[in-house]
């Protein structure tokens, strides 16, 4: 069947335009058509024998050809080794599978350069037919609108801090509230005068106007009183859980209250 | 020669006639009498053409009008207006507008040099226009201080525009300065 | 397009018909029937009226066609050859331009590489920049592969430049490797 290999004529010319292809799969497929069958039933051992003398022609011609037809030319070769091996062998069937995917890779391109012939046919927008060239835009632009959003008005309110930050630093506002320092200073100069049992309370600082000042001194103040107890300056007392917390200056003599 | 063809439409081919409507359909200028018979066979009148293709679109949708340099295909002017679709393409504030509405947002009551200590530059009277143009500030009273400067807010119109319920919606500035990197370091 | 309006003019009004005539015409893209809809009155069918349109239009030197998921007015492609005289006409996409963009037509998504091997040649630049140049491809995402290299896949412009109503218009892969029937072939 394939009795009609490489006709002469037909590689010498392949041979003289080989740059004209667009690679070594351009120029196999030219080569299958040439065996003016179908894709599916294209002998692959008379196409692979057409490119290398292809190759072997120009390779005559002048030396230097592109790396990738020589890659294909040698990986051809190997098909062919194959391919000529007694069927039933490993290496045979290594063989017709790369013949068939090569077959497949033929028929894709093939495919492609239908679909693609496919659409060069359609009349073209701008080539055979022509859509309008002065289309009417009956839409109006309206700007009055503004596009406004929180994090662009923080953006902004930020970048106007910083820009002046060199002149007015930010600085946060200094803690108010009663330290444990403060509350140790305030038990000690208080005590002296207080020789009873007191509450807790009664140490505290006037003029606590927030609840959180006024937790934060008691706690302090407690602190403060434990601390003192500890080093026997003041007695501590509670009479229940979470009653109120008695203290008084520490009695020579009265170890244990 | 039918120079003289009034109202009986002219005796124009089919040919001649769609070859005359693609051309005009698919120029981007108006087409000129002499262009057109360039194209057309040598036998054919263009005037007459156009007058046919003219008398062809009366009353549609589209209309064949003379214009400088030619005729064209033309919206028919009663559609127009059905046609028209108006964009809304919301614009933004300029920087220094987007500061100062953010500084009278957080410091309000505040009088204009306020303002420019807080900016650490000075503001120009366009700037303030434009905020109350839009309506995003409006003047509440005056500071009880040497030349009784302006004090001024943000209105409902700001809050509306930012979709806030109220002012307590902004971020506290403590929480925003917290990020501030401070120039210059602590 | 006419070949499911046969004779009989669908019912449909004068003044919906020079709307839609009117606003499809404005336009050199094309009009999506929703675009269509939102024009025309509200008890209006959109397709009935386009129908009516094209039935109008056919046979005539400018006809109406579905494209690129609407209708548009093109000028009929018998003319090609008179008007190519008198409209500046592009450049046509050369050879190789017009395989790769069928091998993204029907490998899309797709990348470069997968491209290349299809056709057994490397893909110069100068052809991807002038698909993407005539807004016929566009970038699809990354493959999650090594590198994620960019996807490919055609465009609404592909569809409208080639008068595709949508891809399912093109020719089934099967259907392609048929040959033209080879005369006396098995």
């Amino acid at each position: 069947m394939a009795e009609a290999p490489a006709e002469p004529p037909l590689i010498e010319t392949l041979v003289l335009r080989l740059e004209g292809f667009e690679g070594p799969l351009d120029l196999l497929l030219e080569l299958a058509r040439g065996q003016k069958l179908d894709l599916a039933r294209i002998s692959i051992l008379a196409l692979v024998e057409q490119y290398l003398a292809v190759i072997e022609g120009a390779r005559r011609v002048r030396l230097e050809l592109a790396a990738d037809w020589l890659v294909m030319a040698a990986w051809l070769a190997w098909l062919k080794s194959r391919l000529l091996l007694p069927a039933g062998t490993e290496e045979a069937e290594a063989g017709e599978e790369a013949a068939e995917t090569l077959a497949a890779r033929l028929a894709e391109l093939q495919a492609m350069r239908a679909a693609s012939a496919w659409l060069a046919a359609r009349p073209q927008l701008g080539q055979e037919v022509f859509a309008r060239a002065a289309p009417e835009d009956f839409s109006e632009i309206d700007r009055s609108r503004l596009r406004l959003d929180v994090p662009a008005l923080l953006r902004a309110y930020l970048a106007a801090l910083r820009r002046s930050g060199g002149q007015r630093r930010y600085r946060p506002k200094p803690m108010t509230l009663w330290s444990v320092q403060d509350a140790l200073r305030r038990l000690g100069a208080m005590l002296g005068g207080l020789p009873d049992w007191r509450t807790l309370e009664t140490f505290l600082p006037e003029n606590l106007a927030e609840p959180l000042q006024r937790r934060a001194a008691l706690s302090a103040t407690l602190l403060a009183g434990l601390e003192m107890a500890r080093g026997g300056a003041i007695d501590l007392r509670q009479e229940t859980p979470f009653g109120p917390i008695l203290l008084r200056p520490a009695v020579a003599g009265e170890e244990d209250a | 020669m039918n120079e003289d063809t009034p109202e009986t439409p002219a005796p124009v081919s089919e040919a001649a006639l769609r070859l005359a409507e693609a051309f005009v359909f698919a120029s981007s200028e108006p087409v000129s009498l002499r262009a057109l018979g360039q194209v057309l066979p040598e036998d054919c009148d263009a005037e007459l053409v156009v007058a046919a293709l003219a008398a062809r679109y009366a009353g549609r949708g589209v209309e064949l009008v003379e214009v400088a340099g030619g005729v064209r295909f033309q919206t028919a002017p009663d559609l127009a207006p059905l046609l028209r679709r108006v964009i809304e393409v919301p614009r933004r504030l300029p920087r220094v507008a987007m500061e100062t509405l953010a500084i009278i947002a957080y410091h309000q009551p505040v009088t204009r040099p306020e303002i420019e200590e807080i900016r650490g530059a000075s503001l120009s009277q366009a700037t303030m226009d434009a905020l109350l143009e839009a309506s995003l500030i409006a003047p509440r009273g005056h500071k009880e201080a040497p030349g009784r400067p302006t004090l001024w807010g943000t209105t409902a119109a700001f809050l509306a525009q930012f979709g806030l319920k109220d002012l307590a919606d902004l971020p506290r500035r403590a929480d925003l300065l917290v990020e501030v990197p401070a120039p210059g370091g602590a």
